[in-house]
């Protein structure tokens, strides 16, 4: 509540698709944008589809804040995704943002950032950020295959990538956890930031719990107002409920009641 | 200029656009997207006498033009309200009503009573017809005789504006309007959420974790307006109606239909705008049709 | 080969999809999209015993995801469908049934009895729900004795299945749904359409010509899966879910709740080829789900 | 019920734009049509729009059975005619078709073909019917004003023409019953054919009863199932409630309650 929220129509610049249900949208303001940190997100309106009735949650995958550009990375998973992936350049998108709290910048320069499906889209704003407070960050990607994986050139000019599928065509075969930086007695990373599927987020918190690191996890709680005014989008926490759309999206893993 | 300005028994109101309990926070949260003084009142969450955790996630369904809700009255107590909350939103100018919820009528009076003990709430709404929570809350607006109790005790703590909300999920509106209207009310709003129910057939589960959930939206728009119709006409204190409403033509529907006021809930989280362009909609309306004073379009319905 | 036969409490189904009473005319005005022989069964029109002219135009209004109608039973009496009607669509070799209404008992019983000697319909739909007719109709579903008085008087009379239909309007539909389990009959259906009332803004004057009317379509579908759960865990009879019935996703999620058959309505208006859709979604759900009978599915809902 | 009644997808092959708010369509069924008959309409799904939820019924304006090509003439007026406004070439439109009844014959070719508004959809396809059976039409055209006329060229190729605009800016001032061929104490027609707002045409039939005419007027109903499932598009006539939708649209003057 400390930030001040804005609603605003976009234009949409281009969008691209990266893999066959990925597209990355590039989205103009009208002026400049307000500040805004990696792990938050915006809704956005659907328009013209009968069955989406309220907002959609996307992280922003990437902004300049003085060119005003946000970019998202949305997976088509629905009604309303599909229906922006379908955007075309010119048309009008309206969003409610910037919302939500943000990753903590860490202590140590020993991150590691695990994505898994569309989680790896807050991602590639957090390792710019990390860069510009002169941390290194490695990646490690998730994706059922490398038909799923999104181009990591991008992610790769900010540090190593590192990348598990489930049927082996790319990178180490198996889960994320699976991956041979995680399977050392002593980590040589102190902090896991991670977004993505949540039994792949528990299995990282247990994870960094066993090994005493910090696991900085992203929900995606289904919500409606995304503002904390409707008290929907609650995670249980050592605190009870929480809502994850302003004490989140981004929580402390020993935090969460998982 | 046309007038705007409604008399709800007592409770002055600058226009007839209020915001329903549990969609509007504390205010708070939309006055970032436009100066909240701007309306008629704000509702804010449903309070309960001691703190509540609510219902586990998830709590939200979508449905067609609707969504289905199970928040259980999640909130930290009354007394909490009293002295964090309400502090931080006193300076507010608009009218601040605090929703009223409660599993006894003990509870309920004792709820009313600490807010009564703040000046700056000009009124309470009671909330016997949350279809969320276990015990009491509907179950007190589901039948007259215990929604007479609950208002009648409420009555004697409580001396300023007491609005009570009214649950549609019940075969007769008008006999538990009546009965609330005998006991002491000074105007009854309506509709709260309709019970419902959504399935993820996929996973062959329900969608909410309490199973049966409160719908609200668009979908319940026309089942609130017969309601405000059918009580507006057999009751005498100001009908404030709501439901569905998501733009001034709807808000105009339910005053024709005998609303004073109306309440604007779910429609914020898909605009948070929502409230403003009803506000300057229903302005317009009375521009276009020659109507001075909304007074005139209230219950004006032509049948 | 997944099984979609239905024993409905004696009443075979090929599959678990009838069409909705009202909103299918008698089976005639969709025979030409695709043979309608291919349902579980069919309900025909409304019919009470004498020639009703139902209620003056407009008697439609579109609501968000939904629609009222007020037609008010219009029909020819059940002396010209047993004359006239039936003898045109007896070679229908699905199931035909009549959805038989009355404004007191003994036209209820007199009805049902006509129909009773018609040996090519297997079953009638009590529709003791009726929101638009002033007398009887919604009235006799509304309060449980009165509904217990219906149901036992036409058990008399109809050997055959005799299927209630329940109304939503009420504050405690498992008890009525026991009701009139206990009064004899065959099988429950819900829910008939919600009242509801639409207002034209600009002419400042009801939609409908009797004002207040019957909301049915996707909207609702919230409220009769509720209503469809709480009943199917509290009666032994089967229970046929509909309210808002629009693709095989909707059918199986009425299933899960309890529902051992489902209708289709208002959904037929929209795509009059809706029912063969649903029974071809619902055989590929089975199959994508490894399901060979749908009575495996009936009430599975995880929860 | 006697016409067999059929759902299909046609493809938009153009929309024309004729005033500020009547656009043509011209739409190309797959193979080729069945019989279309003057009077009869279509309902049109409108996908994608969230307040449209029924179909719209719309008359054909006009048809040609052998290339498999329907027109249609709409009048924007709401959500759902907004859109049939904005369909692209290619863009599919589903169809219920043909339905309802049409205008008989006339025994006489001494016919008055009288629309208004979007009334004068059903009048081009009839006008050109009656000059198959070797009649030519007049027509009566009553608007708003000039510049809510569509282009009466196809009219004028079939028979004359006459126009009244409420504010004289075109034809003749005031309303189609001020027209000098309706102001004769004998009308030099026997039959009218009507299609338009309801006012209008209970002013035609009342002059048809004056007159001793015939007069067929074409009802619209506000429709939900359009195949006489429902018993919502009812109209009050000498024998009882009609449907509109099968036993109309077009209804002959003296049968109706007017
Ligand atoms: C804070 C936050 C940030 C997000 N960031 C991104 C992002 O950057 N990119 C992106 O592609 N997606 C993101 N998501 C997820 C995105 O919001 C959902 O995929 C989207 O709402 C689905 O909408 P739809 O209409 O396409 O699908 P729907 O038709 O609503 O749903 C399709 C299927 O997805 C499931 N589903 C929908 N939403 C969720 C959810 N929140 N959790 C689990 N299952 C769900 C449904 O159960 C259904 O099976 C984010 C979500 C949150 C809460
Ligand atoms: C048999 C028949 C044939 C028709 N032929 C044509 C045609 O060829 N061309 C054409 O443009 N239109 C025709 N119409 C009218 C057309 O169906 C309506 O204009 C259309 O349904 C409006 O849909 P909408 O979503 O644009 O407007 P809506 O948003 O539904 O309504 C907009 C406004 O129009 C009013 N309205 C809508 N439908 C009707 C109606 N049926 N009667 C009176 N007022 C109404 C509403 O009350 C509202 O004020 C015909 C109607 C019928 C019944
Ligand atoms: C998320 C949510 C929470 C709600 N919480 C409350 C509440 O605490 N107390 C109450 O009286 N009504 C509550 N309601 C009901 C609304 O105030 C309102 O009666 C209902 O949503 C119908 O109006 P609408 O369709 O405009 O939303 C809640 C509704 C929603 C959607
Ligand atoms: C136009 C119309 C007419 C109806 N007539 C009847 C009727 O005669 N008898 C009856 O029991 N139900 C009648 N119904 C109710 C439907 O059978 C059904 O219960 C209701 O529409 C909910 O289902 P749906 O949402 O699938 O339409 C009618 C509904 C509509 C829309
Ligand atoms: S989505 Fe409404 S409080 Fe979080
Ligand atoms: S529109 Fe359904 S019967 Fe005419």
């Amino acid at each position: 509540m400390c930030q001040k929220k804005y609603i605003d129509d976009f234009t949409v610049l281009q969008t691209r698709r990266v893999t066959h249900d990925y597209v990355i949208i590039d989205l103009q303001h009208p002026s400049q944008l307000p500040d805004i940190r990696p792990g938050q997100f915006v809704q956005v309106k659907v328009e013209d589809r009968p069955n989406v009735f309220l907002r959609r949650p996307i992280s922003v995958h990437d902004a300049d804040k003085n060119q005003g550009i946000l970019r998202l990375l949305v997976q088509e998973v629905g009604e309303g995704t599909r229906w922006m992936g379908q955007l075309e350049p010119g048309q009008k998108l309206n969003l409610v943002y910037p919302l939500g709290n943000s990753f903590p910048m860490p202590k140590t320069d020993r991150v590691l950032l695990v994505g898994g499906g569309c989680g790896i889209a807050p991602l590639l704003f957090l390792g710019k950020e990390l860069r510009k407070h002169g941390i290194k960050p490695r990646f490690l990607m998730g994706a059922r295959s490398a038909a799923h994986l999104i181009d990591m050139s991008e992610y790769r000019e900010l540090g190593d990538v590192y990348v598990t599928t489930e049927d082996g065509s790319e990178g180490t075969k198996g889960f994320v956890i699976h991956h041979p930086v995680m399977k050392t007695d002593k980590p040589d990373f102190d902090v896991i930031y991670t977004c993505g599927p949540e039994p792949m987020m528990k299995v990282l918190a247990k994870y960094a719990a066993n090994h005493h690191l910090d696991c900085h996890v992203s929900l995606e709680n289904s919500m409606a107002c995304g503002i904390g005014a409707c008290l929907c989008c609650v995670t249980a926490t050592q605190q009870g409920n929480k809502c994850t759309c302003i004490d989140g999206p981004v929580f402390d893993s020993k935090d969460l009641k998982w | 200029m046309v007038n705007l300005s409604v008399d709800l028994n007592g409770l002055q109101l600058k226009n007839p656009v209020m915001t329903a309990s549990g969609t509007y926070g504390y205010g708070e949260e939309y006055n970032d997207f436009y100066d909240i003084n701007q309306l008629g009142g704000i509702i804010v969450k449903g309070t309960t006498l001691n703190h509540r955790e609510g219902n586990a996630y998830p709590r939200m369904a979508e449905t067609p033009m609707g969504m289905l809700n199970a928040v259980g009255l999640q909130n930290k107590g009354v007394e909490y309200f009293a002295t964090t909350i309400n502090p931080r939103i006193s300076h507010f100018t608009t009218n601040v009503l605090v929703n009223v919820s409660g599993s006894t009528i003990e509870e309920y009076v004792a709820t009313a009573e600490r807010i009564a003990s703040l000046p700056n709430i000009p009124g309470i709404e009671l909330n016997i017809s949350c279809p969320n929570v276990k015990e009491g809350g509907m179950a007190f607006g589901t039948s007259c005789p215990s929604a007479v109790a609950v208002v009648e005790a409420v009555r004697q703590v409580f001396p300023r504006h007491l609005m009570v909300k009214l649950s549609p999920n019940v075969t007769n509106i008008v006999e538990i309007a009546k009965g609330v209207e005998g006991a002491g009310a000074d105007s009854v709003s309506l509709i709260n959420t309709l019970l419902g129910m959504a399935i993820d057939a996929e996973k062959q589960r329900p969608m909410l974790s309490t199973i049966t959930g409160g719908l609200s939206g668009p979908a319940v728009k026309p089942v609130a307006l017969r309601m405000v119709w059918q009580v507006a006409r057999e009751v005498k204190i100001p009908v404030v109606g709501l439901g569905g409403i998501s733009n001034a033509t709807d808000a105009i529907e339910f005053i024709l239909a005998g609303a004073s006021a109306i309440q604007v809930g779910t429609a914020n989280f898909v605009d948070p705008m929502v409230c403003v362009k009803i506000i300057d909609g229903i302005r317009d309306y009375m521009i276009r049709h020659q109507v001075n004073d909304i007074k005139e379009l209230v219950g004006a319905l032509r049948c």
